[in-house]
């Protein structure tokens, strides 16, 4: 194994972290950005059999290139099958998916969600982006992992709308509910790394990212969370998982201040992907992909 | 008994004759006041969009029904015409916040929306009713969650065969469903490729279908591979050929997304003035798709096109 | 127009009766055998922009030679739309035929039909094949064309078993039902052309086939058969429609005693593809198909 | 609290891994004494059917479900594997009346024989709802008819959105399927070509999926042409190469269906002796499929091939 990275980006912490929780062989439902990264670390790592499934109709891409979008064009480059929304969410809710990264913008001690609105639900202060496949996700999906930022605010007592579940009001909730898929199993934000406990269904602090301080993190949890007595610091990401990130993220789209550099520029973003193409190549092939 | 002989109805399919014509021409016939209007996410049908925003006076109000729509929705909306939205995401996806929505929604700027909101898979389902011609689909999401709460057409209801329980979505058929796809033949057969999101149902869901193509071929062509025709001549009311025609999103094999040119266009639609500017300059002050095209650069978007056939082209790997 | 043929048999004009049914520009939900040829004549002749869908999935297609099924590879062949069941008969269930054959073992004056079993369900005298998509059809197609033998035990006054509804126990049964297609508006038989009364859904004798005694036919059927006032006399299939027939059909093995000649005997049956290849291409070419 | 984590329970897909084997070997790894066994029509698995006849001391009862059979489900009726049948349709097609049928349902001739009965699309149906992961499907069909007035798992209720009638289904989820298609790769991505029903369907409804295939092509053929992937790999178990393996049926684009010979079984197969018979020589008389093709004879085979290229081949227009 490669070893650990000096220079690293908190996004790539957390890539490098979600990377670790899937497994070889696995087929995992990725969105783009953080998830991505994530499950391209993956399969060119620890899980080389492990393909992915992309919401608007493709599996088992091995792109080249940043997708930029889940129904991009990207995620059909040299998949196994491309095609309908219904073949993928299909599957996916019929128990076919393993593992599913998902995301939202405030969440409860058991791992519920909401992306849809902050404040009322009829006259919002923020309207968000809605559930999209989240819900969808979080309900059938096999397990399901969690990546967020902890902004202080967003880890909520009660949450403003449910939007996608987790073990909603504890134990045997999810059963009662009628949903078969798993519920999540971690949550990675930008402070640490939580669990769920098997007994109560309850998220408990499990790893702190390095550097951060328990009281810090306990502030920005609105209950009184529940911290592991084995609390360790979290893997930093490997060299390796770096340079892979960086070599199809060189402008760090998705993991730094590459949007802000390409709004606007066409030259830019085209120099992007001319000067990825042959590394990106180069190392799939050294991967054997 | 009279002797009068039972006749049928007119049956649904629509007839295999030439459906060619302009945006413009698709639009004023089929897209009016109040129409019901479905939309595919993938590929993006801008062409499309762009011509509807040209007829919004004409227009005036749309019902507008999607899964989700990344970005593209945001131009329709922010002139008004959305009276309602039914939808399981809208946002700028990497585009990032989508002000736009955000305006309508939390300001009612330019004009208050109604939302109804599903699950991406539940919306789905309600144009899988739809095409399949049945009132409603069961499924296994939303279930536990906010969603049915305040969306009454979901109904949470136990399952006749193991008692557990099962979310409804009532089938949705809009009046007009339009849609970006790679090719069409004259007549209408549709053969999307790469992944097409929930473009084949919405076109089976709908009363009329228009659907934007890369590139018009020949029924041989369709012949040659009858198993890639996502979409069969029946379903299809008109076929607009609109090269680039998904700008600025993607159309696999055909060309890659502009993202530069996208975070651009958000970035602008940070407030409403810099919306109307760009609608006013890119929208409205051109003519057609092609004009549109002249003005971002069929050099530009000639680049987009090697970028992505670099990468892959339709019957071949690379 | 082709004037009459003078030689024909009885198969020759039951398909060509139902020809005259498809009207240009429709879609037609197509069984193989008789239904089959009366699909091909109209096509080439009164009907060319009608298309044929097949149950096991295709839409379209031009087939050059017999197809054998409705599962056939025959009915993939330039075709616009090869693929899956559900595709073909999803759209049917959406109200997308205009017109489907069907047939039946018994059938009752308002049009039901029996493909399932003769004596009791349970315990039949004879089993036969069950409703394929016989039922669905008569459930959702816009109109059904009825095609059957007629045999003097089978036009009966109950149905053993009643696999495809016609028009039930009579008006408004249908909607009653929840059926949302259209019902039968012929009967073609050995015998004669029967329709439905607008008013009481009835069936009647409206045309009797050359030659055939209107006493017979009234004692094939075991209710009071109701004849129009205007008994006419089927039309007979002209020289074209029959030479289309016997060009797709050579050895009559839809419409006669080709499949007892190609038991068994595959020199025989080869032979017939190589003879009616060329046949059938300059006949297609001729028709602008 | 005891800070044990919820771990997940392993999921349904299939690996990514070489799944390539016998007839012989998939038949024993998968199909046992009372296996659930779902069957595809288009095309015939013959050879996998063949192989199960081979087996039937060791299997000794199957139920069986399929949409319809048209010919082929009579060869496993007669070994009196099948105790019961869900079906839509079981006879002979072109090749006439289906007097293995007969004989088991009105004279339990070898073995009674159960039958559930649906409309094609109404099992089609419950595989559907299998596939999807749903309790049961709505449909139009079957109302006022007396299908279900025998066969209680049909219900006919109110939709509580129209309070209109539909028939509702439950879903079917077989414990093994088998099907023949067109290609694949070793790792089991299947490539149906032509019309092929609902083996799509069943696959994702199945357990088990094992797929006989007439060509195993590489990973970037399948890539080619992503849009052809009928069955992705995550479905299935085993994929079988059985060239020409559903004659006497046909398989689109590789051969036509061989009439002379299927009138000839059927023939045979108007009594149990004669069933008996042919089963002896043709099925347990043959080692594998490629000793029951040298049998039929490989030059028959290639004609039948030519027969079927002549009028049509993948990508072309004949």
């Amino acid at each position: 194994m490669s070893k650990y990275a000096e220079n690293y980006s908190l996004p790539e912490l957390m890539a490098a972290t979600v990377a670790r929780e899937i497994r070889d062989g696995e087929l995992a439902f990725i969105g783009v950005g953080m998830p991505l990264m994530a499950a391209t670390v993956a399969k060119f790592t620890t899980a080389p059999n492990f393909n992915m499934m992309v919401e608007y109709g493709a599996a088992g891409p091995s792109p080249r290139r940043l997708p930029m979008c889940v129904n991009c064009a990207v995620n059909c480059e040299r998949a196994y099958y491309t095609g309908s929304q219904r073949e993928v969410m299909g599957a996916q809710q019929a128990g076919f998916v393993d593992v599913a990264c998902i995301s939202g913008a405030q969440i409860d001690r058991f791992g519920n969600l909401n992306s849809s609105v902050i404040g009322e639900y009829k006259n919002p202060k923020v309207r968000l982006a809605g559930s999209g496949g989240a819900n969808d996700l979080a309900s059938s999906a096999n397990r399901t992992i969690i990546m967020m930022r902890q902004d202080g605010r967003n880890f909520v007592e009660k949450l403003d709308y449910l939007t996608s579940p987790g073990y909603l009001d504890g134990p045997g909730a999810r059963e009662r509910a009628g949903l078969h898929g798993g519920g999540p199993v971690a949550v990675v934000t930008t402070m640490g790394v939580y669990r769920f406990d098997a007994e109560t269904c309850e998220m408990y602090l499990e790893k702190i990212h390095p550097g951060v301080e328990l009281e810090k993190v306990k502030a920005a949890v609105k209950w009184d969370l529940a911290v592991s007595p084995n609390l360790e610091v979290t893997e930093p990401p490997t060299e390796e998982q770096v340079m892979i990130m960086r070599t199809l993220d060189p402008l760090a789209v998705y993991l730094g201040t590459g949007r802000a550099t390409l709004t606007g520029d066409f030259e830019a973003f085209m120099k992007m992907f001319e000067n990825s193409y042959q590394p990106m190549v180069d190392l799939m092939k050294s991967k054997g992909l | 008994m009279r002797y009068q002989p039972i006749e049928a109805k007119p049956g649904r399919a629509k007839p295999a004759v030439k459906k060619v014509m302009t945006a413009q021409e698709a639009v004023s016939r089929f897209i009016h006041e109040n129409t019901y209007l479905g939309m595919s996410v993938s590929a993006a049908p801008a062409a499309l969009i762009w011509e509807i925003v040209r007829q919004k006076d004409r227009i005036k109000s749309l019902d507008l029904t999607i899964t989700s729509q990344i970005g593209m929705s945001s131009v329709l909306i922010g002139t008004g015409l959305v009276r309602k939205l039914e939808m399981a995401y809208n946002w700028g996806g990497i585009e990032g916040e989508d002000k736009v929505f955000r305006r309508a929604a939390e300001k009612g700027i330019p004009r208050p929306i109604e939302i109804e909101e599903y699950s991406n898979f539940g919306m789905a389902m309600r144009w899988q009713a739809g095409a399949l011609g049945i009132p409603y689909m069961p499924l296994k999401s939303m279930l536990g969650s906010d969603i049915p709460k305040y969306n009454p057409k979901i109904k949470v209801v136990d399952d006749p065969y193991t008692n557990r329980p099962v979310a409804l979505v009532p089938a949705c058929n809009p009046d007009v469903a339009i849609m970006h796809c790679a090719r069409a033949d004259e007549i209408g057969n549709v053969q999307a490729l790469g992944l097409y999101g929930n473009s084949d149902t919405l076109a089976r869901a709908a009363r009329h279908v228009i659907v934007s193509v890369e590139e018009i071929v020949t029924q041989d062509e369709i012949r040659r591979f009858p198993n890639l025709t996502t979409i069969p001549y029946y379903y299809v009311d008109a076929i607009v050929h609109a090269p680039f025609g998904a700008h600025w999103r993607e159309s696999t094999y055909y060309y890659h997304h502009d993202l530069a040119y996208g975070l651009d266009v958000y970035r602008q639609f940070g407030t409403q003035e810099g919306y109307e500017a760009w609608i006013d300059k890119y929208v409205l002050g051109t003519a057609d798709w092609d004009d549109y095209c002249r003005l971002v650069g069929y050099d530009r978007l000639n680049r987009l096109r090697l970028s992505e056939q670099k990468y892959q082209k339709f019957g071949e790997v690379r």
